[in-house]
This record gives structure tokens, C-alpha cells and sequence, in this order.
């Protein structure tokens, strides 16, 4: 085991799959030589060259629209978005081109790629590169999309994203690029569409991922705590495929279910969720499913309202006591 | 125009391009046909009149360079190989179909005959092809990915990334505008901050602008195979402009009434198959040989059809398949 | 009243604006002379002349742009996106500046423009011109969003729209044109936010939107007649602003809630729905909350293949009559 | 390159065009030491070298006539008038912010001044620029919208498709691209397939190449009035590409050491304010008069500085506020 940052372990796992596969290539804006504006690509460009690590113009059309014609013919690139509000310049190459193209070929043509991207808020960076958008592209068929929490994680996932002979989205927080935790030695694999129980519980279950996920862990931990309250918080890691299972099991123990969402409030991942609980665990609920989210609204720059607006520790801990007191 | 005079080709390849013009007129007259019959269902694109730019390309082209087509793709499949057949059946919505009736009209694709596919947002192929390309260089296959597309198409985002990161990585692919004048309803010119909406672009990516008559199938083969010739030894990507005409409308039922009846004319007597019939004849070329390759083309779209006729519907069981490479659409346990 | 199609019902709704205001203006592909592809902004040209009436390139952004920078300077433009799908090329012009630009200025700029678009499936034109998109929209905070059902709501609708200080979003439903209903004579304006209860009912509220209304309002005439199931049948119209409280009393009333959605199955308007039912109408639940989807699959172009891939009457009638069953 | 020679601009103009850059200056070399102190959160992207094309711009520009500028756009901002404590309170995201602390330095907008914004995605702000100078055309109010973006941005597809828009619209629109000769780490010459990545794109527009000293901020206000003109004219829009170059690193805590030290100190060498300074003194401008200036910016600063230490942290009750012109967020009843 060594401990690694997250922002470490995003090269570490690229390393990995590029060693392991020389079809593996990587291109995006400043990945080479700078090593990536978050250093998240440090050391690649030096180790595997500039014929594997490519810098590109500030095209991402023609970025991700050249990972998946490379895709299609023999490679498995990793196309960097260097900030995941930038899929909106690039969206029709993700939502129409990569993830249709296998159906509408019938199988003919698979499209094997990675596109990562910088998500998520916490840096003061305001509404056009603050966003989580994992609902934009869970809404979207044909395209598989995981969201890591922890260095391991990172580099587990991504060995499967690399793997996987269909397109994958790597969501990866910024806020938790400095954060460290240990990564398994030798070949880390995670598999994509399995839930991680973070914590056991049997009061309420808190669903989150990404950032999320240790604010859901903390909260639980002060619900404990404070109120005797047993939450089992659950890290989806993986949007598509979803661990369902996962989520229908705790609930069948617990009842209850929260969601705890970065996005906005409408159409997140969280309402998927909270639909699928309120189909098909509807028997075993006894009380409302409650989400937790930012509010529907772009997302405030300044420190003391971006800090407000995303679901706190305190919001989460507060809804869930309050909700639970309600139900009574 | 016409920068380029007619290869000496050898008798052979210019009857090869004669049969694929024809195979394509034929084959796409009866898909109109069809369409009004109500065989054709939704929608369909005719490149009816722009034969000589699919042929010229795909006699230039080897057998594993990557052809990257529009909606109006019809033309270039057939051109890459792709049967008849299937063809009609995903025209038809057949189980048949090329892709099992899941695509359509507008995304025709045969990667077994490297045809990639056809592609219905505007100018979204162009950095796909690049990448194509650029995965040929990396993988030093010497292969050359060859992208058609519209003029209307120089006007949208994707075109002028693509153009620049192809020029920038040197990648080994042809772009191909097919100027037929016009967008669906409106003249490119209408819209079009220059008159020749790819040629006079080409400067703004280090590029040599290059004009072919896209009317003229030998013409527009000399300019292919100097262009593949250039991307397959490293020179990198090329923009060609071929200037043609499409005879009907844009798609479907569009009659093209919005286009001056002399200027329609004088474009239907410049037909690239019946002026390349007479030039064939001109060079002492037989007219039986030239009759019977019209018959085989005949021939072969009735057989096509029948086929595709006596097809089945889809089950609508392949709805749920193939989302994924395991086969399945599964997203959850 | 008059009688008119679907289709001759944009160019009417538009029509009514620009005669009302002079800053009202229109551009699209093909919109002007040829009266657009789908005839949709036919005689416009005609009657308000070229300054008013601009056909432009193929540029999404350029269009969805320049609307917006007309928008903030003076003018109310309405622009067109040809088919629903070229949201995609435009995207960070509409989720990213359109949607945001209010707010980042905390209200210095607002940016009053309609986007009108032809939505949906029907018409055998594949997975890149048949999509539904309005949860692609609707999960973008600072964005309005119509789907009217009926020529009377093209009209009505369009009418708010456009009068309405903040960005909409209209979702003309190709499978619709072809439709007739009446329109009131004089000036006909339906509120956003207003949905149509289209069928009262007390066994179950079925919410729908566009094409899939009628279909509701079908299924829900053979539950009553082969079943005896009484189903309460809404028409949202509006997505944002949601009439929530329309659909909680129906529920309140029914206890069982059903959507009907063409959108494929993730992170649609539905789940929406079910997730603030789950929430804030939980206790008058007496059955699982069920959404009859498009299956998450891009849409296949045969006609064979598509008509049965959207939601039908008869998956409706079998999807209510069952779950229903089950519920007892 | 410096295709226009300094104009005889009279002396208030000069002493003007000194001013504003000063401002600038002084505005951004403080806000930079604030972000090192904490101060000014999240990112900041400083012109700091590249004033002239801001200050000879706005002394072009009438009063309603429109800005649009990016992420690296206070030298814009405050070239237009926006007051600086506002422009420091929204740095720190403070209550006093221009936005109230909703948009932060990234957007930078003041619409009471014409700044009609900060833009930071690459290149989205041309086909909105190009947008409100379609409506000063549309309302014959003879305003001219004027767009500043950097290299990079040349290489997106917004840049192409509001280029040709607005050249077939013939908008009143001055597009200026700002060749600082990097985008954040990378080169724009490794990535583009022209040198001059705007001028050698103009022709693809119908336009002519327009390429400006950017740190001579003479020769940019003479490129200004200009194409200005011509935009209020009814002649269409321009493209002026003004070559410049930032100090220091792109954003935050860059220190750009990916730049050779000798093109680092051969650009410093051509600081645009210290060379005007030379510039005024040598046409006979009294020293003090220019220190009397510098001054003035440096008491400015301080005084915005301290307005918005002072200023409290935005209430968390304004997060709800502002989405809709009502006032409120609220999207459901
Ligand atoms: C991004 C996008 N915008 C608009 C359309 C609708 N559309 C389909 S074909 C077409 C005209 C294309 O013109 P051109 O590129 O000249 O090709 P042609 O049809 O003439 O072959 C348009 C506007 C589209 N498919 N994609
Ligand atoms: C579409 C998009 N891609 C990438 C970025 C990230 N990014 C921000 S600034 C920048 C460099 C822009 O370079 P240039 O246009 O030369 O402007 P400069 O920063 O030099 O002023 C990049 C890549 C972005 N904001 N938007
Ligand atoms: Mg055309
Ligand atoms: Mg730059």
C-alpha cells in the first residue's frame, strides 16, 4: 500500500493502463509537457512521449470527436476535458456521435475511450467551472460514467474505464484532488457498477458520491453521535452501470433514503435514484425519499456563498434528523 | 475550377467508375421511387447527380482506407462496396438492414468495408475522420481516412477545429466538401462570408485551396489519388472542394423549387454519368460494354430490392440490444 | 375559434408576437424564405419582411449566440434549433451562457429570448433527430421549459414565452404537426407553469407531456372502459416552472402516480416528478411510483423498431392495469 | 506586423490612454499580491502587459458602445469606467462585489458601462458579441459591440461561426484578438496551423488581416478608430489581431517559468506603460505630470482595496436571488 493524493493517483492510474496497453494514448489541453493545469497528467509526457501524450489547441470538438475516430479504429484514448463544464462545447460529440454510434451501427463500430474531466465545485471558480455534471451524461444512453471518491478509486476505476470496450466518463473532483488515502499496491482494478458501503447502518441510508461521499460519512458519524441515529452511507462510485442492488438492500434494511447530490436540484442522479427506490423498494419505505442537493441555481463564486450553497455536513445532518423526527 | 485535366486512366478503372456512377444512380432513382411508395420510410438524402465525387475517391482508395460519409452517404457505401441489399433493407426498416433497421438512412455505415458511417449532425464526422487518421499515424497502418461532406458544412464550428488540429498533427486525411450550392432550402452563398466556402477557407489551416469539377469522375480521381498519395507519404490533410449539384431536392418529398429552373438545367446537362458516357464513347469505348454495365446495375437494384421487400420487420427485441459491446443495454444490476 | 394544424399554430403564436412587437425577431436555418423545413415558420417572411425574418448558416452557436447577445441589448429574438438534437452543438451557449449569464451578473444582464426546437420521435429519423430533450434541459438551472400538446398551447405558450423576461424553451413536437385543434380567436396566452388536467380521475394520476398526452388520455379511456379504472390525466405543458401543487393534489386524490415519458428512462423530467412525490406526497402514496419510459437505448430508426421502443397505449393500459393490480 | 503608425493623438487622449493603462497596472499588480495573501479567492487571470489594447480600444469606443471580454478581463473592465472597490469586492468575493459575489473575477460584468460581461469559456462571447451588435444594426442605434479574446481562442468553433455571421451580416462588431502568444502552459504556435493565428484567418471571413502592436497603445487606438469606424459605417466587422504578451502566468499562482527567460525579459523590455511613459516624456509631456498620474492610480487602488476589506462577506440568502428576472430561483409553485 502506498498513500497517494488523489491528484497522484489520476497519473498513477493512466500510467498503469498505458504501460499495461501501448494503444493507450492520452490528449487534451496542457497534458503533456505542463502536465496537466492540476498536474493531474505530471510525469506522463516525460515517460511515454509526445507520440502517446498529446497536447491539443483549445478545440474540443475536435478533441473528443479525435478520441472516438481513434477509438473506432484500433486505439483506447483518454481524451482530457480540462474542466467538465467544457462537455457543453463539446456535446454533440458525446451525447450524439460516441455514445449512439455502437446502436446505430448495430454493433458494427465500438467506441473504446476515456474522457476525463476536472468536476465538481469547492474552488471558488464560479458557475462555468464549478459544475458536476455527471446528470447531464447519466441521462444520456450509451455512455457509462463513474465518479471516484478516493485515490484508490481513482486508479481502480480508471484501470476498468481504460479496459472497458465501451465509452466511460472519469469524473474527477477537484476538491478532493489534494486529499490522500492508500492505493493498493501492484494492478488496482475496480469494477464498474459496484457500490462501496462506506458505512454499515440501519436507521436511514444516505447515498452520495464523489465529494459528497465523506461529507455523508461525517454527517453519519455526528448523527451517531449526537442523536443515536445509525446511517449507512453508501458510495455509488459508479452511476452507469448502477450497483441497484446495492441501493434496493440498504433500503430494505433501513426504509429510508437519502440522497446527497453536488448538481443542481432538478433531474440529478439523485431523482434516478429516488425513482427506482420509490418503484421498486417501494414496500419496504416508511417514510419520504429525501434529496439532498445545491440549490437549482448556478453556482455562486464567492467563498461564503459557494461554501452555502452545496449540501454541508450541518445540512445534511439537519435534514436527516429532521426528516427522520417527521416521520415518526 | 477544373484546376486538374482527366487522368489518362486505364480503360479498366474508368470502366470501374462508369459502373459505380451508374450503380449508384440506379440504385438511388428506385430509393426515390421506393420513398414515394411509402417502401422508404422517414427520411432520405439522394446524391443523385453528385455520383462522380464517391467514385473518383473510392477508385483512388485502398481497400482499408476509412470513408467518412453524410446523410447523403448512400453513394460513397455503395462506391466502399457495401451490397445493395442490406442497403435497401435499412432504407426500409427491414430486419435486413445493414444495421438491422436500428440506423437508418442517415447513418449508413459498413466497417467491414471500412465505410465508418454517416453521419446526421452537421460537420460532427470531421473530427471524427481526424481521429481516424491520426489512429492510422499512430499505428503507422499507412492508411488514409477520406471525409466527405457538404458546403453548408464549412460554416459550423467542427469544420474549422478539425481543419486545424488535422493540419497541426500532419494526420493522413482528405476532407472532401461536396459543394452541391446548397444547404437543405437555402444557397450557400446566401450564408457564406466567401464564395468558395471550402477553398477559400483552406489558407486558414496552411493548406492549398484546391477546386475539382465534381462533375467530372476523372477529374475528380486524379485529385484523390494525389491527395491520398500526399496524406499516405506524411504530407498530411488535404481540402478539396468539388463543385457539383444535387438534381432533386434536399430530402424526402422537397421538389427544390427553390432553385432557378435554368440553373437546375444547365447542371442536369452536366450530368457526370451521361457526360461520362459520352466520353467513354468519344475514346473509342464500346457502347454494348457500356449498355451492359448499365444492365447489371439494373439488375442488381431489382435484385436488391426484392430482397429487401421479402425481408421481415425487426423483432422488437434488438430495441434493447447493442447498446453496449457485451451486446446488451443493461445499466444497472 | 379556429381551427388549426399543429404546425400552422407556431407560425400563428410567432405571428401574434411580432405584430405585437416590434423587437420580436426570428432566425434559423431556412426559417425565412423557404418557411422552414418543417413549414413551421411559413409566411413570416413574407409578412415581416427580411430584417425580421433572417435565414442564417449552419452555426448552432452562432444562432443560439447571437440571439443571446440580441436578447441583452434590446431585441427578443427567437431562434430556431431545426431539430431538438442540435441543443447538443450549441449546449455551452445554452446551458453554460444562456442559463447562467443572469445570475453571474446577479441580475445586471437578463436575457429574454425564446428557443424553439423540433422535439421528439415519430418520424423514423433515427437516434440523431428524434430525441426528446427536455431533461436536458429542465436540469439546467435558469432555463424555462415548455412542451405544449396542443395547437391551443403552441400559441398560448409561444404568447409567455416570449413575453417572459427570462430564457424559454419550446418544444414543438414533430409527431404533433400534423395535428388540428382550436385556437381561441384575439390574443390567446397561457401562463408557464400552469398544467392542463386533460382527464379528471381517481384511481391514479398519469402526468405526461407532448405526444405522449394523447396517448395517456387514450390509455386512460380503456382503462375505464375495459377496467373500470378511473386514471386523472395531466398535461404539465410547462416543465420549469413545474406545477407542482397540480400534480400533489392529484395525487393526494389518486394515491398512485404514473409518468408517461418519451425521453429515455435516466434522469428524465419523470423522475423529477416522482422524486418530489416521493418527497413532499408520500404519505397519500398507497403504490409504488411508476415511470413508463423509452427504454435507456439511443432511439432505432424503422419504424417497427420505434413505435414499439416509445411508450404505447397498450404499454400504458398494461403497465397501469398491472401495477395497479399488484398493488391491492 | 505595426501596420499603422502612432497616431497624432492630441494630449489629453495621450495622457488618457497613460491613465487607464496605469490603472490597470497598479489594479492588477495589487490584486495579484492579494491573491498571495488569500485575499482574492478561486483564480484570477491578469493582463498585467497586456494594457495597451484594452486602453486604446476604449478611448475608440463611444459610451454605448458594447464590451465583451474574458476571464482575463479587469483591464477591460476598467477601461470602460467599472469602479474598482466593486471590482475588489467581487475578487474577494465580498458583499460590495460589481455581482454581488455571484460571478467572481472570471465575470467580470458592469452593464451600467457597457462591459457587457466576462466570458469564460473559450470563445463563447464572439457569437454573442456578434449578437449585440446585430441588435444595435437591427435598432439603427449605430453602436458597435467590440470582442476581445486571446490566440487560443482562435482554434474553437465559436470563433469560425461567429466570424462568418458576421461578416454575411455585415454587423457592426470589432473582434480583437489579444496574441499573448500562450494559452495557459502551451504555445499557441504548437498548436495552430498558421503563425498569425487571427490575421491569417481573416481572408477565410472575406476580411482583410489586421495586425496591430498590442503594446503600443498609439497603434491600437489608431486600429480602433478605425475599424470602429468602419463597424459604425455599415461596413461590417473586423478582425485585428494585436500582439502582446502577458507578464506573468496564466492564472492564479502560474509562474509561467515555461517560457525561455530571453522571450520573458525581451517582452518586459517592451512593457507598453513604461515605454509610453518614454514615449509622452520625449514628445515634451511633463515627468510629473505623468507621476502625478501614477499616483492618482495608486491612491485609487488603495481606496478600493480598502472598501472592500471592509465589505462583508455576502449573505447566504443571495444565493437564491437573481436567477430569474423577478428576482428569485423559484421554479416550481
Ligand atoms: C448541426 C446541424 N445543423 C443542422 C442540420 C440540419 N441539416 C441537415 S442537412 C443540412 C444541410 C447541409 O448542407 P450541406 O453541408 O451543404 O450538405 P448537403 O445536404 O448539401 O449535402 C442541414 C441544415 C443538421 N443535421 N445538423
Ligand atoms: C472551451 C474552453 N476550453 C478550455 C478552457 C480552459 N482555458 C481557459 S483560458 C485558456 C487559454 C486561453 O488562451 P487564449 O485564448 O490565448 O487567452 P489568454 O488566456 O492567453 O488570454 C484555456 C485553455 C476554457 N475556459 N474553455
Ligand atoms: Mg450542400
Ligand atoms: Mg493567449
Amino acid at each position: 500500500m502506498a498513500e497517494l493524493t488523489y491528484r497522484a493517483a489520476v497519473a498513477a492510474g493512466i500510467a498503469q493502463e498505458m504501460d499495461r496497453d501501448p494503444t493507450v494514448v492520452l490528449i487534451g489541453e496542457d497534458v503533456g509537457a505542463a502536465g496537466g493545469v492540476f498536474k493531474l497528467t505530471e510525469g506522463l509526457f516525460d515517460r511515454f512521449g509526445p507520440d502517446r501524450v498529446r497536447d491539443t489547441p483549445i478545440s474540443e470538438q475536435a478533441i473528443v470527436g479525435a478520441a472516438m475516430g481513434a477509438a473506432m479504429t484500433g486505439l483506447r484514448p483518454i481524451a482530457e476535458l480540462m474542466f467538465s463544464d467544457f462537455f457543453a462545447v463539446a456535446w454533440d460529440m458525446v451525447a450524439n456521435q460516441i455514445a449512439k454510434t455502437r446502436y446505430m451501427t448495430d454493433g458494427q463500430v465500438s467506441v473504446p475511450l476515456v474522457l476525463r474531466t476536472a468536476n465538481g465545485a469547492g474552488l471558488r471558480f464560479g458557475a462555468q467551472h464549478s459544475q458536476s455534471v455527471e446528470n447531464w451524461l447519466m441521462a444520456i444512453p450509451g455512455l457509462k460514467v463513474v465518479a471516484p471518491s478516493t485515490p484508490a478509486d481513482v486508479v481502480g476505476l480508471m484501470a476498468s474505464a481504460v479496459r472497458d470496450p465501451d465509452p466511460v466518463i472519469v469524473c474527477e473532483h477537484k476538491a478532493l484532488f489534494a486529499t490522500k488515502g492508500e492505493v493498493p499496491d501492484g494492478e488496482h482494478v475496480v469494477p464498474l457498477g459496484t457500490a462501496a458501503t462506506v458505512r454499515e447502518g440501519t436507521d436511514c441510508t444516505i447515498v452520495a458520491i464523489a465529494a459528497m461521499v465523506s461529507r455523508a460519512a461525517e454527517a453519519a458519524d455526528r448523527l451517531a453521535a449526537d442523536d443515536g441515529i445509525s446511517a449507512e452511507v453508501i458510495d455509488l462510485r459508479s452511476l452507469v452501470p448502477l450497483d441497484a442492488q446495492a441501493i434496493l438492500a440498504s433500503v430494505a434494511k433501513t426504509s429510508r433514503l437519502f440522497t446527497v447530490e453536488e448538481n443542481p436540484r432538478l433531474c440529478g442522479w439523485g431523482a434516478e435514484i429516488v425513482s427506482l427506490v420509490a418503484d421498486e423498494g417501494f414496500y419496504s419505505l416508511d417514510a419520504p425519499l429525501v434529496r439532498i442537493t445545491t440549490p437549482h441555481v448556478p453556482l455562486p463564486s464567492a467563498a461564503a456563498l459557494e461554501d452555502a450553497a452545496l449540501p454541508t455536513v450541518d445540512r445534511i445532518v439537519d435534514t436527516v434528523r429532521r426528516r427522520l423526527d417527521e416521520a415518526k | 475550377m477544373a484546376t486538374t485535366k482527366p487522368a489518362l486512366a486505364d480503360l479498366d478503372l474508368r470502366l470501374g467508375l462508369y459502373r459505380v456512377m451508374v450503380a449508384c444512380r440506379r440504385f438511388e432513382t428506385r430509393a426515390q421511387e421506393l420513398f414515394f411508395e411509402g417502401l422508404v420510410r422517414g427520411t432520405t438524402h439522394l446524391g443523385i447527380g453528385q455520383e462522380a465525387v464517391a467514385a473518383g475517391f473510392a477508385a483512388a482508395m485502398r481497400a482499408d482506407d476509412y470513408t467518412f460519409a453524410t446523410y447523403r452517404g448512400h453513394n460513397h457505401a455503395l462506391a466502399r462496396g457495401t451490397p445493395m441489399g442490406p442497403l435497401y433493407g435499412e432504407l426500409f426498416g427491414r430486419a435486413n438492414g445493414l444495421m438491422g433497421g436500428k440506423g437508418g438512412s442517415m447513418h449508413i455505415t459498413s466497417a467491414e468495408h471500412h465505410m465508418m458511417g454517416s453521419y446526421a449532425i452537421v460537420g460532427a464526422h470531421l473530427p471524427i475522420a481526424l481521429g481516424a487518421a491520426w489512429s492510422a499515424q499512430y499505428r503507422k497502418s499507412g492508411q488514409v481516412a477520406v471525409c466527405f461532406f457538404g458546403d453548408g458544412t464549412t460554416n459550423i464550428g467542427a469544420f474549422h477545429e478539425a481543419l486545424n488540429l488535422a493540419a497541426v498533427w500532419k494526420a493522413p486525411v482528405v476532407f472532401v466538401c461536396e459543394n452541391n450550392q446548397y444547404m437543405e432550402y437555402t444557397a450557400i452563398a446566401a450564408v457564406t462570408a466567401v464564395a468558395r466556402p471550402a477553398a477559400d477557407r483552406a489558407s486558414a489551416y496552411g493548406l492549398e485551396p484546391i477546386v475539382v469539377d465534381g462533375n467530372d469522375v476523372d477529374a475528380v480521381h486524379e485529385v484523390a489519388v494525389a491527395t491520398l498519395g500526399r496524406a499516405r507519404g506524411g504530407d498530411g490533410p488535404s481540402l478539396v472542394e468539388a463543385i457539383t449539384y444535387r438534381h432533386g431536392g434536399h430530402s424526402r418529398a422537397d421538389p427544390g423549387t427553390y432553385r432557378p429552373a435554368d440553373e437546375v438545367s444547365s447542371w442536369l446537362a452536366r450530368d457526370p454519368i451521361t457526360t461520362y458516357r459520352a466520353r467513354l464513347e468519344a475514346v473509342g469505348v464500346d457502347a454494348a460494354d457500356l449498355d451492359r454495365i448499365e444492365a447489371e446495375a439494373t439488375a442488381k437494384v431489382a435484385a436488391a430490392e426484392a430482397a429487401a421487400r421479402e425481408a421481415p420487420e425487426p423483432s422488437p427485441d434488438v430495441i434493447e440490444t447493442e447498446v453496449w459491446a457485451d451486446g446488451s443495454s443493461r445499466w444497472r444490476n
